[in-house]
């Protein structure tokens, strides 16, 4: 590929010995961008690097503490994302920033409204919304509500909002992460249109293959600071992993089936519907998972993993079908019941259902497990047995922090998720959910957990595991499912399927190509 | 209503047309509305108790609504962006106070500019307490309530006890001046064509006619600006760059700080006029007796944010339970009897309930329904007068029964009551 | 310990006897009230201007638990007599009595005749015989034959306004029809200090017909005047003579007259009795029409037409040609 | 060391804020004339003779009690998330029928005194529990129920009174109910107090205080130390965690609601069983929302809660000194919101520091490698406070409880639980 761009390009975005504390952390340390007009310009770095603090400092979310930041040449100082915007720049955020009962529209002008008389132009909003979603080919209704609207969706939603605001710089922060490769390859179209507007744009990813297909240049960050750049046409992946992580990466260990035959959880044409009488989320699934097996599940979220995991976990009614635990039917047991007959549970969201933040780490070792020692005697709970355990679980677990009476929210994500696994490992369940167990987890943390959830599968554990991170699923799975619309369309060999095939189930792309993996 | 009337009507079909035939919410309501005037017409000629659509009865209790309706519109403002105010109730004392201060002296433009800057200064200590140093907003509230209860006392005792215009630590001197109050001319005053109509006791004409004359006879001039405040609420909170940003600090105020809204402000300025509008609910108790009496709001503030809950945080919606409760109290406080009346009107709605929920398969429930609507029938057919004290709480227990017959679908602004801190989201 | 009381309390007061200490115990709202409460600290001013001496007032707490401690604390400071304002002070001023032996008590609207304590009157007043007055008022005025009462709080109290109202109405005119309507529930004191209330209670009875409505309401009973200005009807105040505090013209025309309830006169007259040593105590004084104690208030003049008929009424009272019931 | 320096910032944050309140009331005071330094003087005057500050400290624990009461049956509720502004009509509700139920019975004295307390208790779980039946079943929002309910226990309460329950004879000044027979009577403290030496006061110290300490005492091992507590404490600082722990949201509503109610039914009993014998007219209203403030005051803990309530006690006691010379009783009224509104905010700079702290704190620990992640991620909307206040949010802010209303229950991706 013949870049269009030379090295004697005006630059249209510089940031210069960039820093930026938090309490406690440095963030952003000297950090130097150098980012040419007209070109995709790719950001990445490990979780916690400082790739998303870099990016506010840029859109004049806080200011950094040192550093200058130059726009076309000239400084800039930015006090709010309203002097940003003012000056071309837009970003879409790693979590999406849209207000769900609002209209595509409201989302996309909120800030920037045209008026007449005083009163909101619904009108205006409507046709530039309609050109923008036009000629970058956005597909959007502006009078949809949000709230409809799938993950893709929704990202060109956050896209036309930069769009409207006559942004000339984008910043996409991790745009794909939540995308399926399908959907990748849409966003890809759609950031090659804005290239060739003469748009610059700067991409955040992991994804190291992506960001080589996609991008002009590369900077990469370790550790708060530059570490250096790349071309991507030159550069391995492998080679700019190594520059990312500084060390070599930690690969799937080949593994040797550990499945017996003896099921631990059996589900038979379970429904779940979103609303009682409403139409089915988790539509007719069929599966089971037999001691030291993982079955993994895949799909591209809101396609009723959440309500699948739910439903086993006892959070949300069955519509219709067959739950057994073992052999015993579990339909009508309470989620505490279930808790107690073997299931452990982590969640997908570690701050909404797994944690309480502003409790001790000992007591969080009790949420779950309120029922059982070594946390509870009689109607009392055990302090003492509680804090040795938690204590145990740090070492074994290699849990940092102080100590258990330290409070959750004193740990870093990676801790915290550590602690979860832990605890749920601690009560031996027979069967564990677990739902996105590294989402958010750096790389040593992920390694780790990868680890504990192979050996527990060793030790005859069943697991489900819910990701959408494919490399996982293949890497841990012994089987796979792909679920679409609430329905298993797919099993998959794990051994077999190559990332690209899983997507194109997951979107639905390949329906009827079944391929059949081990069972 | 007001705001079903202010949505754009689709092309080719006029505004009244459209609310029969039209399409969605505007058509449900006025069937709704339509609806219900037949069964009260219908349980008044039944039961004879004509108090219960009297021009009187309706005229009262759009006396009792709109301070109501006011505060509920304070308490939209707030939790639109996303800051729930249980500090009403103080807020609209603060109103009352100041309106009863600035009135004696400068008649009811004094007391209306009082009791919003009162209110408005309530609204700011709530704004203080909650946006800048994030404590929680219901317990925010609360303080708010307590310390306004004081501060009135205080300044009463301060500026009345030796005042030789009049009034004490309890009471104000009276308002120097009342607003101005009108009638329509030909129906409802001089040869009063509505009146003429009403007291011929119709079937539906009748209860009709004194719905109209109740809300056009003799009516404040404020009175009717006060519930025009429902549509320009509607307006100026959804029709309105201004509005739009402010909801968004309700629905999603990260997303809104991202995009340059100044999320702080907006929420203060909504808190403040929330305040300000408690206030004026306020002033409105004050106009109605023309004095600043403490003890006058008697819990309104509260009712007001059950109101706004009750309409779903809508204008319209709040402006229904705003009214309802308003009804019902002016009924109550009318006739013992004619809340007896009531009792059939409920029978009539329950056994509709239970017929639609059967024909949903939901026995259980119809079966309930049934059974209270049996009750409220034998009720209304052996009872003839409620004792005082249960008559008393006839609107509350009106606005109860309906939430809990129909509550399912409320959906809160989602950020409502949620402390929201720049980065930590 | 009554002894050291007693001591403790002379001391504060420098001496007992010669200057004159009253302690005046306010009901919820205290002084400033436009009604009862200042109507008895008239009464104390009225005595001290007469005879010399200080008062010292006291409020309760909003919810009044703290009555007791008031009553106490006055007689431990020396004050005497003491004097609680309002029938709640009823139910515990008989064991302060007995506490302080040494100190003279008075309560309004409270009866003692049956606490058996000597150093205790109850300051009584026939609130029935002035409001019988109102009503055949009232019945007299009236041109619909359609009167009104708004009762603030339903109470036995106020039911006893309510009672004399209705008599006097129908003395004059036997079928004459009477609204009446409280504005809350015994026990909810809200209704005394609900204006807007009252407005729309009294608004209902003049759009009914009604052309002259009595209120028994306090603070709510401007609501009532109020309603009578917009409807053009007419009002009857109570307690005090509302045409001169009401403190406004349009609404001095429509008070027709007031239902005087003289808790300063009677204040004044139980101070002076003490000074000169003539309180008996262990009884009660009922200040009725033959004291005075109750009465119209004829300011404004709407009702000189019909005062040789008042006053005919009242002599029959007064002669017991007249009995007045008190419960409706 | 770090619970050391926690504990010293938790203590001093109610000590700022008693500062700033004082601070605001001389203020308030010097605005009308009066000496604030003479204001507080009269304040802490309890009398000269022993008997008089004996009986002082009887009026301020008196007063104490119900408050006590009161604060707790908030509190319980505020633990897990609920906002019980119901108090109040469940209290008037339960004394009123304890009075009729406890008149209408002749038993020997314990037993006596064990019914009416009974009967109190399930009258105020009772009217909670119509709450959290239609939170539960309709979701009616708390707030409002209780709001309605409060205003239908008045009316209520007003009703029985005056009807079935009306003991005075026809036409006495104040409406009570039948007197309930000595053998109900709680009999009061006042031997302890001369036990311990100190002279004998006026009034009867409230035997209740017993009661009062023993609920305090068991609500405290309840939330701190059971297995029910930890589920309440749970749901109060996360929703959606404890629900996905196996805590039964719906139940938890209720049997909260249930504890709150019954605890709020003791409120009157002080006053019922020590002073009055009966349920009148004139019996105390408003400790309800007395008791929202000093929970609030109390940070929900019962030890604080105690403070809260002798402190307010304390005040309230004073508007009668403050009176005699000559400052108006509106004062304390005014000391008391400030006070309330200072505590709050104190607390919340105070859990912010501490939660910062924490933060920090991590970040010296060990550097992890490859985990460069220092802050523990916070969710949107913050945590509750550490006391398990009102939160109104925990976790990404969906589904979850607000004050006024009930969680965006249209969303099906959020309905867990549900
Ligand atoms: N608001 C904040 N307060 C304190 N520390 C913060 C804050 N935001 C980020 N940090 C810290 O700054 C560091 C860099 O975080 P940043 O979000 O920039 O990482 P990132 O490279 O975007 O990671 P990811 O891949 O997970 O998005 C982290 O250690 C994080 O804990
Ligand atoms: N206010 C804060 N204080 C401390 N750390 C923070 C703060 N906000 C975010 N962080 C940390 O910064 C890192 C990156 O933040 P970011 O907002 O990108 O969230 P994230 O990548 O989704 O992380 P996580 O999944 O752990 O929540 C995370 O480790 C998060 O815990
Ligand atoms: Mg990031
Ligand atoms: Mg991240």
């Amino acid at each position: 590929m013949e870049s269009p761009l030379n090295e004697s390009a005006p630059l249209a975005v510089e940031l210069r010995g960039i820093t930026k504390r938090f309490p406690g952390v440095v963030a952003n340390k000297d950090i130097e961008l150098r980012v040419r007009r007209g070109e995709v310009h790719a950001i990445v770095g490990e979780n916690g690097a400082g790739k998303s603090t870099l990016m506010k400092t840029l859109y004049g979310m806080h200011r950094p503490d040192e550093g200058e930041i130059l726009l076309d040449g000239k400084p800039a100082t930015f006090r709010s994302p309203a002097d940003a915007i003012a000056a071309g720049i837009g970003m879409v955020h790693q979590h999406f920033m849209l207000a769900d009962n609002f209209t595509v529209l409201e989302n996309v002008v909120l800030g920037s409204e045209p008026t007449r008389g005083g009163r909101l132009d619904r009108a205006a909003a409507r046709r530039r919304i309609q050109e923008i979603s036009d000629s970058y080919a956005l597909g959007l209704h502006p009078d949809s509500l949000v709230e409809d609207l799938g993950v893709g969706d929704r990202q060109r939603v956050e896209i036309a909002k930069v769009l409207y605001r006559g942004a000339t710089t984008l910043i996409l922060d991790e745009p794909t992460a939540v995308l399926v490769p399908q959907e990748v390859d849409e966003l890809f179209g759609n950031l090659a249109e804005l290239k060739r507007e003469g748009l610059t744009v700067i991409f955040i990813s992991h994804k190291l293959d992506e960001v080589r297909k996609v991008a002009d240049a590369i900077t990469v960050i370790r550790r708060g600071t530059t570490v250096g750049t790349a071309d991507p046409r030159t550069t391995t992946a492998k080679e700019l992993a190594e520059l990312m992580v500084g060390a070599e990466l930690p690969v799937a260990a080949p593994r040797e089936s550990t499945v017996r035959e003896v099921p631990v959880l059996r589900m038979r044409g379970v429904s779940v519907s979103a609303v009682a009488g409403g139409r089915s989320v988790v539509d007719d699934v069929t599966l089971t998972v037999r001691e030291g097996e993982v079955v993994g599940i895949a799909g591209v979220e809101g396609n009723g993993q959440a309500e699948l995991v739910d439903a086993i976990m006892g959070l949300r009614p069955l519509a219709a079908g067959e739950l057994r635990l073992g052999d015993e039917d579990i339909a009508d047991w309470s989620t505490r019941r279930r808790r107690e007959g073997g299931i452990g549970f982590v969640p997908e969201d570690r701050h909404r259902q797994g944690m309480l933040l502003d409790a001790p780490l000992w007591e969080n070792r009790i949420l779950g497990h309120q029922t059982q020692p070594p946390a509870v005697k009689g109607v009392f709970i055990d302090r003492k047995g509680a804090r040795a355990d938690t204590a145990r679980i740090m070492r074994e677990y290699d849990v940092r922090a102080p100590g258990p009476d330290t409070a959750a929210v004193a740990l870093s994500g990676g801790n915290q998720q550590k602690l979860i696994v832990g605890r749920e490992m601690s009560a031996h369940p027979r069967l564990l959910i677990a739902a996105h167990p590294t989402r958010g987890v750096d790389v040593g943390a992920q390694a780790g957990i990868w680890e504990l959830l192979k050996d527990a599968r060793a030790e005859g554990m069943g697991i489900l595991l819910v990701s959408a991170d494919l490399d996982e699923l293949i890497s841990l799975s012994d089987t796979l499912h792909v679920m679409l619309r609430g329905a298993l369309v797919a099993t998959l060999d794990p051994r077999r399927v190559t990332p690209e095939e899983l997507g194109g189930h997951m979107t639905g792309a390949s329906r009827g190509d079944h391929s059949v993996g081990a069972a | 209503m007001s705001t079903a009337t202010a949505v754009p009507t689709s092309a080719g079909r006029g505004p009244v047309t459209e609310l029969f035939l039209g399409g969605g919410r505007a058509r449900r309501v006025t069937w709704l509305l339509v609806g219900l005037l037949v069964l009260f017409s219908a349980v008044r000629v039944i039961s004879g108790q004509q108090a219960l659509t009297s021009s009187s009865t309706f005229g009262a209790a759009l006396l009792l609504a709109v301070p109501l309706l006011l505060v509920a519109l304070g308490g939209l403002f707030a939790e639109r962006a996303g800051v729930v105010n249980i500090g009403l109730e103080g807020m609209m004392i603060l109103g009352t106070w100041g309106a009863g201060w600035a009135g004696y002296q400068w008649g009811w433009v004094g007391a209306l500019a009082g009791g919003a800057l009162f209110g408005a200064l309530g609204g700011l200590v709530h704004a203080v307490a909650t946006v800048t140093f994030g404590v929680d907003h219901v317990v925010s509230g609360v303080a708010i309530n307590i310390l306004a209860a004081g501060v009135v006392r205080f300044l009463s005792e301060l500026l009345y006890t030796d005042n030789a215009a009049g009034g004490g630590v309890t009471q104000s001197p009276p308002l120097s001046s009342s607003p101005p109050r009108l009638s329509l001319p030909v129906l409802s005053s001089g040869p009063d064509l509505l009146g003429d109509l009403e007291s011929r006791h119709w079937f539906l004409v009748s209860d009709l006619a004194g719905l109209l004359r109740g809300v056009s006879n003799e009516v404040g001039v404020l009175t009717v600006l006060a519930v025009l405040m429902v549509p320009a609420a509607y307006l100026v909170l959804w029709r309105t760059a201004f509005g739009l940003r402010l909801r968004s600090c309700g629905e999603n105020p990260a997303a809104a700080d991202s995009l340059g809204v100044p999320v702080y402000r907006l929420k203060y300025i909504a808190v403040v006029i929330s305040g300000m509008l408690a206030g004026l609910g306020g002033v409105f108790l004050v106009f109605i007796a023309n004095i600043y009496r403490e003890g006058q709001t008697n819990g309104r503030g509260f009712i007001g944010l059950a109101a706004l809950i009750f309409g779903n945080w809508r204008p319209g919606g709040l402006a229904a339970g705003a009214g309802l409760f308003g009804f019902a109290d002016a009924l109550q406080l009318r006739s013992r009897t004619a809340v007896v009346a009531l009792l059939l009107l409920v029978a009539v709605i329950l056994v509709g309930v239970a017929i639609w929920q059967a024909t949903r398969r939901r026995y259980v429930q119809a079966v309930i329904a049934v059974a209270f609507g049996a009750a409220a029938l034998a009720g209304f057919l052996t009872i003839d007068q409620l004792p005082p004290g249960i008559v008393s709480f006839t609107p509350h227990l009106t606005t109860l029964l309906v939430l809990s017959l129909a509550s399912q679908r409320l959906r809160p602004p989602k950020a409502d009551g949620l402390v929201y801190r720049r980065g930590e989201h | 310990s009554d002894e050291t009381d007693g001591d403790s309390g002379g001391s504060a007061s420098g001496g007992g006897g010669d200057e004159l200490m009253v302690g005046l115990a306010y009901d919820t709202g205290g002084r400033g009230d436009k009604s009862f409460n200042d109507s008895a600290y008239a009464g104390v001013e009225a005595a001290i201007e007469e005879m010399g001496g200080e008062v010292q007032e006291l409020s309760p707490n909003d919810d009044g638990s703290d009555r007791a401690e008031l009553l106490t604390q006055l007689a431990e400071q020396g004050y005497d007599p003491v004097i609680g304002v309002g029938f709640a002070y009823g139910e515990i001023i008989g064991d302060i009595a007995a506490e302080y032996p040494e100190t003279t008590f008075a309560v309004v609207d409270s009866s003692v005749a049956e606490m058996d304590a000597d150093n205790l009157t109850g300051l009584l007043f026939a609130e029935e015989q002035g409001s019988f007055l109102a009503g055949a008022a009232a019945a007299l005025k009236s041109e619909t034959g359609h009167i009104g009462f708004v009762g603030g709080v339903e109470n036995p109290l106020i039911q006893k306004f309510e009672a004399g109202y209705v008599a006097g109405a129908q003395a004059v005119d036997p079928d004459i029809i009477i609204d009446t309507q409280y504005i809350s529930p015994a026990g909810d004191f809200s209704g005394f200090g609900d204006p807007a209330r009252g407005r729309i209670v009294a608004q209902g009875m003049f759009d009914a017909g009604a052309d002259i409505v009595y209120h028994a309401a306090g603070g709510s009973g401007q609501g009532v005047f109020e309603a009578a200005a917009a409807s053009g009807g007419r009002a009857i105040g109570v307690d005090s003579d509302q045409y001169e505090t009401v403190g406004d013209p349009a609404l001095q025309a429509v008070i027709m007259t007031s239902m005087l309830k003289r808790v300063d006169n009677a204040v004044e007259s139980f101070i002076t009795d003490f000074s000169e040593g003539s309180v008996d105590g262990g009884q009660d004084i009922v200040n009725d029409l033959s004291t005075d104690g109750v009465g119209l208030s004829t300011s404004g003049g709407q009702i000189d037409d019909i005062q040789t008929q008042i006053d005919d009424y009242r002599q029959q009272i007064i002669d017991g040609e007249i009995e007045v019931p008190t419960i409706p | 060391m770090t619970a050391l320096r926690r504990l010293g910032l938790s203590l001093m944050a109610p000590a700022i804020a008693l500062v700033v309140a004082l601070a605001l009331s001389a203020a308030v005071i010097a605005l009308i004339g009066q000496n604030p330094v003479t204001a507080v003087r009269v304040m802490f005057d309890f009398g000269d003779s022993p008997a008089q500050q004996t009986q002082a400290i009887v009026l301020v624990l008196n007063r104490a009690v119900p408050l006590f009461l009161a604060g707790l049956a908030v509190s319980v509720a505020f633990r897990m998330g609920l906002f019980n502004i119901g108090v109040e009509g469940q209290y008037r509700i339960a004394t009123v029928l304890a009075a009729g139920a406890g008149a209408a019975v002749v038993l020997p004295g314990p037993l006596h005194l064990l019914f009416i307390i009974v009967v109190a208790m399930a009258v105020g779980a009772f009217w909670a529990g119509i709450v959290a039946v239609l939170k539960v079943t309709r979701g009616v929002s708390e707030v409002i129920s209780s709001i309605m309910l409060n205003f239908i226990a008045l009316g209520l309460a007003s009703y029985l009174l005056t009807g079935p329950l009306r003991g005075s004879p026809e036409g006495a000044s104040i409406i009570t109910t039948s007197e309930i027979p000595e053998s109900g009577w709680f009999p009061g403290l006042n031997g302890v107090l001369t036990g311990l030496g100190l002279a004998e006061p006026r009034s009867d110290l409230y035997g209740f205080l017993v009661v009062a300490i023993v609920v305090g005492v068991v609500v405290a091992v309840l939330i701190k130390r059971t297995r029910f507590g930890f589920d309440l404490r749970a749901t109060g600082m996360s929703p959606s965690a404890a629900t996905a722990s196996g805590v039964d949201a719906r139940r938890m509503v209720l049997k909260t609601m249930l504890i709150s109610g019954a605890i709020a039914g003791l409120i009157g009993l002080p006053e019922l069983l020590g002073d009055a014998h009966d349920y009148n007219t004139e019996f105390t209203a408003g400790l309800g929302f007395l008791g929202i403030a000093v929970a609030l005051l109390g940070r929900n803990s019962p030890l604080g809660i105690a403070f809260g309530a002798l402190l307010f006690a304390f005040l309230d006691r004073a508007a009668i000194p403050l009176q005699f010379a000559d400052i108006p009783a509106s004062v304390v009224t005014i000391i008391q919101g400030t006070i309330v509104l200072a505590v709050v905010v104190a607390n919340e700079i105070a859990r912010r520091v501490t939660r910062q702290q924490a933060e920090r704190g991590n970040a010296v620990a060990p550097p992890t490698s490859g985990d460069g992640s220092t802050g523990g991620g916070q969710g949107p909307g913050d945590g509750p406070p550490p006391d398990g206040g009102p939160t109104t949010g925990t976790g990404t802010g969906v589904g979850v409880r607000n004050a006024s209303g009930e969680p965006g229950r249209t969303d099906s991706r959020q309905g867990a639980g549900a």
